[in-house]
């Protein structure tokens, strides 16, 4: 198959989505001339009324997308840092998601919100690194966060065609990576876990660019007789229970590598949930690897305390290994 | 633009009654533990909600907010309906799951009543930009209060509407009081229309305990926006004659001076409307009392129906989180 | 030691403390005329420059009272319903939270933000039963969640002379509840737990108005035999991990009872850290009940499906006694 | 109120020169990959930051913006120490925890730069609260660029500015831009100034490429609120110089038309600073030559410290999170 680059692959999808159905837009900042590059071409293309630049009026364009939506159309919001998402907080949980229920089904809200997602880019500090979806999970918005090429388009499809909000994370430190992508609009199903790598000694939940950091750790640790299994659940909600039990069951010891901050983070509601249900399969405790939950420190230096790498995964296996014998099981 | 003649007045009249009476019924049921929760009563303010939606298609469409009842009912929502919701009945609007805060009728252009202040505007600004694009010609109007025009969003909708030349019409409701704050403390400016000219936008105010000249201008407004000359602010110059809400009694608040309320209650939109009424002699002083008898009834039958409708399903109470097949989490477990 | 309610106990904290320091001053609407029964007389005693109604414009009075904080001053703010706090997310999550760490310690933001909880009190439906408290532990805020009038005052205490933002619930259902409260100023100090009632069967992780409703089925499960360990964390961010070790290890068995949205809410966050930390002291699988993730219907008959309380809490015990005869264990 | 006169003038210029020699150091080592991330610079928007603050006090207070280097500097910020902020050293004002869009001074009323448009305002609002509690005679000026004003929280600061009579100048630099979307379209109004009317505030309008021209307004509207008047709108038109960070070049976008940018290139602030100068005969040429030799001797200074200063203690990385001994969650464990 053909490879293009995450970015490439999220443009694609759009503009073949947007060819289809006239009923969606995308609105943002910057998104004519697409400062971040999933818009690239499409103001051309289809005209500045249906990719379309707002003020700088978070709160207000998210809700205008709302109301779009319930009066027939398919909106894209494109937040140009994933902060924009806090301005508009309320608009986003205790509006667009919160209307179907409260009117008892009388109207679906089909909006997809394109974030960036912060990972391995240095200099962003503070207000500019924040990984969202717990926030927005926490409220039961679907979220998906893919980690390749592929998956990118595929998963925007299912997005976008989503009669539900839909919270699309696309992180930063994958824009540029290449991978295969279909050429047509195939749709990768929301809900749908992957497992991308089989292992036997432990199985590594990972999520958004941490998989690719956990496929190279993957390669360091088979040298040293440790076997990872790796699992992308590429929908961070829902939840593909059976994909997760799957690979929980796999191995039995199991690590949650997540970029979001520890605390009632994603890794900790997998880890709960594995705890809850799955507790029978479990070997030792369930290990949790998340973004320490300060803001994100603007000195590089500083970083590596802060942000979860593969070193991070990989010492956690280790002293893993070292507690079971993992090299021996493997 | 003709103002509203005969017939039309009579049934203008008719709606502000329905809208008294529906929401005297409701405190009473409130106090007597039958409705849950608070509510918003619109009393004192019918003519607003009556003189604006009288100018509306019923494609067009309005965002509501916390006082959400009357302008359900002006929009041309049903009284059994509107009370089964009230009742946290199957048959409500919302099939129970709304309430009072929340209740709307989609398919009649309502987009909700809302328990955020301002929350509304911009979800009406959605449905302004849908009709635009479509060119259905629908006019969307976002109901709003005093105390909502100090809010964020309301800024930031008026700028997008007025820069996208939405169709819409901004209808503030300055009953003077955000629950116990005073517009005057609460407001650097006299009038909220005046603000208009920060978006370039037209802005007027109007008498909002006079049904005929809200009618009049709401109606100028709307034919403004839906021939594509863009969004304006009405503010109508209005005042509840009640408490903020049903509890409010119970609380003892007292924070509007006695001469106040005597003064507006002169006012009240009711007396307003039957004064013309009877001025004009479209209506006896007989044919009024008729008016009142029936909606009475209507609202006697509409509490029976709201009584005799059965609790939603249980197995309801997670469904309509998700419009596809996926499951909400329950309490434990999933 | 003389009774007070829950609501008094809040309202004297507030008037000796201000009495006491002339740089607190409390914002928030309809404070003056006290709707919500906090603030009664404190407009009347300290003046309309101390207790300051605002206008509706959270965003903006919560950056106020950030900035009058780092110039000198100790805001209190009122916030009438939970969901106002999604209005003003991005000055509580990105601003108030953040300063001090991204100026490197160059300033402190000691503000106090009150927020209702719900909780047991029904018809007030989807926007206005939220609870709060997840999404600022996400972004790394202090919490507190006093469960009694006694801790209702000392935690206020404790909150308000912190240096740090401070995010103090005050359950709806508990508002009006009596108990014995301190004339004096005595500060319940912040991350340290209670454990409320001793027993052997199960430990019960419980939160705010949900102690009350454990004890209440601790006695009724007495008479089954089954013995509940019931702490009370109180703080919820930062978490007593020895208390809350302790009270793992009595039992060996636990349910986290909480009524925030299960995902990635506080019962997912606690038994993580169980999971991951005290796996050895588990008998069997950590259990959370929290509050499904939908808004909060407002019919009565609904919300029994998604609000726990103690009957859900019951049948949880009684499963897991059930599947380890508990009963035998007591 | 005077104006700029003789050795102030000449400060005033030293002040724009270093703001400039300052960004053009920072845009090189951000393109040599030497600081990290990227920086907005403040090139052309000079005589906005030190016309303003040469109308301050040390202990008045600013709120800046992401574009906040030339705000730090001209309120005092001390280059080396800025210079090892953006480098992300232990020497920098945040200890190398903020970098350029969260730098900040606190102990000279610099209560930071803001990554989040808008966002600064409420702060300096409470600032003015405690200067006006207290009694202190702080005046507190909150930048902020033409695309914020259309932030919802930009208006409800407005608002309650006015009605506590806050003493504060709320100061827009509308350059014309927010990134690639014009002021023309995104505004519904063609001044920001005007909608000072919408809070019954004070607005004017100055050139913003003439630095005596904003420091005699901004003299007067702080004076103003010093006095306890309260506050006001200044609206400095201007326009950045270059692209809207140091990133855009590499992206090749393409907003502005050349014959804009080359127009107001002749209004560069330094050039109108400097005529002024010599037409005064404040300075004559060989001053103002010494004046950029002095300073870009400063800015090597403050580079070398930046590059020689240490990184900051690794274990610092979760510390100052909370005021006490509270831990800050790591990324496992606790
Ligand atoms: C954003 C927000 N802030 C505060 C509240 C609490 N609240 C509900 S109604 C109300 C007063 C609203 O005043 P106004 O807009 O004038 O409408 P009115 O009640 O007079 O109809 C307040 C403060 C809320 N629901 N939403
Ligand atoms: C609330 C918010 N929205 C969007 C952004 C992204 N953003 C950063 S700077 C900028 C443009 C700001 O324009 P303006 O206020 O005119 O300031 P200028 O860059 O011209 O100095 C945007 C959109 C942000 N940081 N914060
Ligand atoms: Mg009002
Ligand atoms: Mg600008």
């Amino acid at each position: 198959m053909r490879q293009l680059r995450y970015a490439q692959a999220i443009n694609e999808g759009l503009r073949q989505l947007m060819a289809d159905d006239p009923d969606i837009f995308v609105v943002g900042e910057d998104i004519r001339h697409s400062l971040r590059g999933l818009t690239r071409g499409l103001a051309a293309e289809f005209g500045h009324d249906r990719v379309v630049d707002m003020p700088i009026s978070e709160a207000a364009f998210t809700g205008l997308a709302t109301g779009a939506a319930m009066s027939g159309m398919r909106p894209v919001v494109e937040y140009q840092i994933g902060a924009l998402g806090f301005v508009a907080f309320d608009q986003l949980v205790d509006q667009a998601m919160k209307l179907p229920y409260m009117t008892g089904g009388q109207c679906t809200v089909p909006v997809t919100y394109i974030f960036p997602a912060s990972g391995f880019r240095s200099g962003l500090a503070g207000q500019h690194s924040d990984q969202l979806y717990p926030y927005l999970m926490h409220a039961g918005m679907k979220v998906v966060i893919p980690s390749n090429a592929g998956d990118a388009k595929g998963l925007l499809v299912a997005a976008i065609r989503s009669d539900d909000p839909v919270a699309y994370f696309a992180p930063a430190a994958l824009l540029a990576a290449r991978g295969p992508v279909p050429e047509d609009l195939v749709e990768v199903p929301l809900g749908k876990g992957a497992v991308v790598r089989e292992g036997s000694s432990v199985t590594v939940i990972a999520v958004g660019h941490l998989v690719a950091e956990t496929l190279r750790v993957a390669a360091d640790l088979e040298a040293e007789g440790i076997s990872l299994h790796v699992y992308d659940p590429r929908t961070l909600l829902p939840l593909d229970l059976e994909g997760l039990e799957a690979a929980v069951r796999k191995t039995g010891r199991v690590v949650v590598f997540d970029d979001s901050n520890l605390i009632c983070g994603f890794a900790g509601e997998v880890a709960a949930l594995i705890a809850e249900h799955w507790f029978d399969a479990l070997k030792g405790p369930v290990k949790r690897i998340g973004r320490a939950t300060v803001p994100v420190p603007f000195s590089p230096f500083l970083d590596k305390a802060i942000v979860p790498t593969g070193e991070t995964l990989k010492q956690v296996v280790l002293s893993m290994a070292h507690s079971a014998s993992l090299g021996a099981v493997a | 633009m003709p103002g509203l003649q005969g017939r039309q007045l009579l049934d203008a009249y008719r709606a502000m009654v329905r809208i008294r009476l529906f929401e005297e019924r409701v405190r009473d049921r409130v106090n007597a533990n039958d409705i849950p929760g608070v509510c918003h009563e619109y009393i004192g303010q019918e003519a607003v909600a009556v003189g604006v939606c009288t100018a509306l298609r019923e494609s067009d469409v309005i965002t509501s907010t916390h006082r959400g009842h009357g302008h359900v009912i002006a929009k041309g929502g049903a009284t059994n309906r509107m009370m089964a919701e009230l009742y946290g009945r199957v048959d409500g609007y919302n099939r129970g799951k709304g309430g009072s805060m929340h209740i709307a009728d989609v398919s009649l252009g309502i987009y909700g009543a809302n328990g955020i202040v301002g929350a509304g505007l911009p979800i009406a600004a959605g449905a302004a930009w849908t009709s635009k694009r479509k060119g259905t010609g629908v006019v969307a109007v976002p109901f709003f209060g005093d105390g909502a025009s100090n809010q964020g969003v309301v800024h930031e909708t008026m700028n997008m509407a007025a820069i996208f030349k939405l169709p819409m019409v901004f209808v503030c409701e300055n009953n003077l009081y955000a629950i116990s704050a005073s517009f005057r403390e609460m407001s650097s400016v006299e009038h909220v229309h005046t603000r208009a000219a920060a978006y370039g936008m037209h802005g007027e105010a109007v008498d909002g305990m006079d049904v005929e000249a809200v009618h009049e201008a709401a109606s100028r407004l709307v034919e403004r926006a839906r021939r594509g000359d863009g969004p304006s602010l009405l503010e109508c110059k209005t005042y509840r004659l009640v408490g903020h809400f049903t509890a409010e009694q119970a609380l003892g608040l007292s924070y509007r001076p006695k001469e106040e309320v005597a003064e507006w209650t002169k006012r009240d939109p009711l007396l307003v409307g039957e004064a013309s009424l009877l001025r004009q002699g479209v209506a006896s002083a007989e044919d009024l009392e008729q008016v009142r008898a029936e909606v009475a009834a209507e609202i006697d039958a509409a509490t029976e129906f709201a009584q005799a409708s059965a609790w939603p399903p249980f197995d309801e109470a997670l469904a309509h989180m998700y419009a596809d097949a996926t499951a909400a989490r329950p309490m434990r477990g999933w």
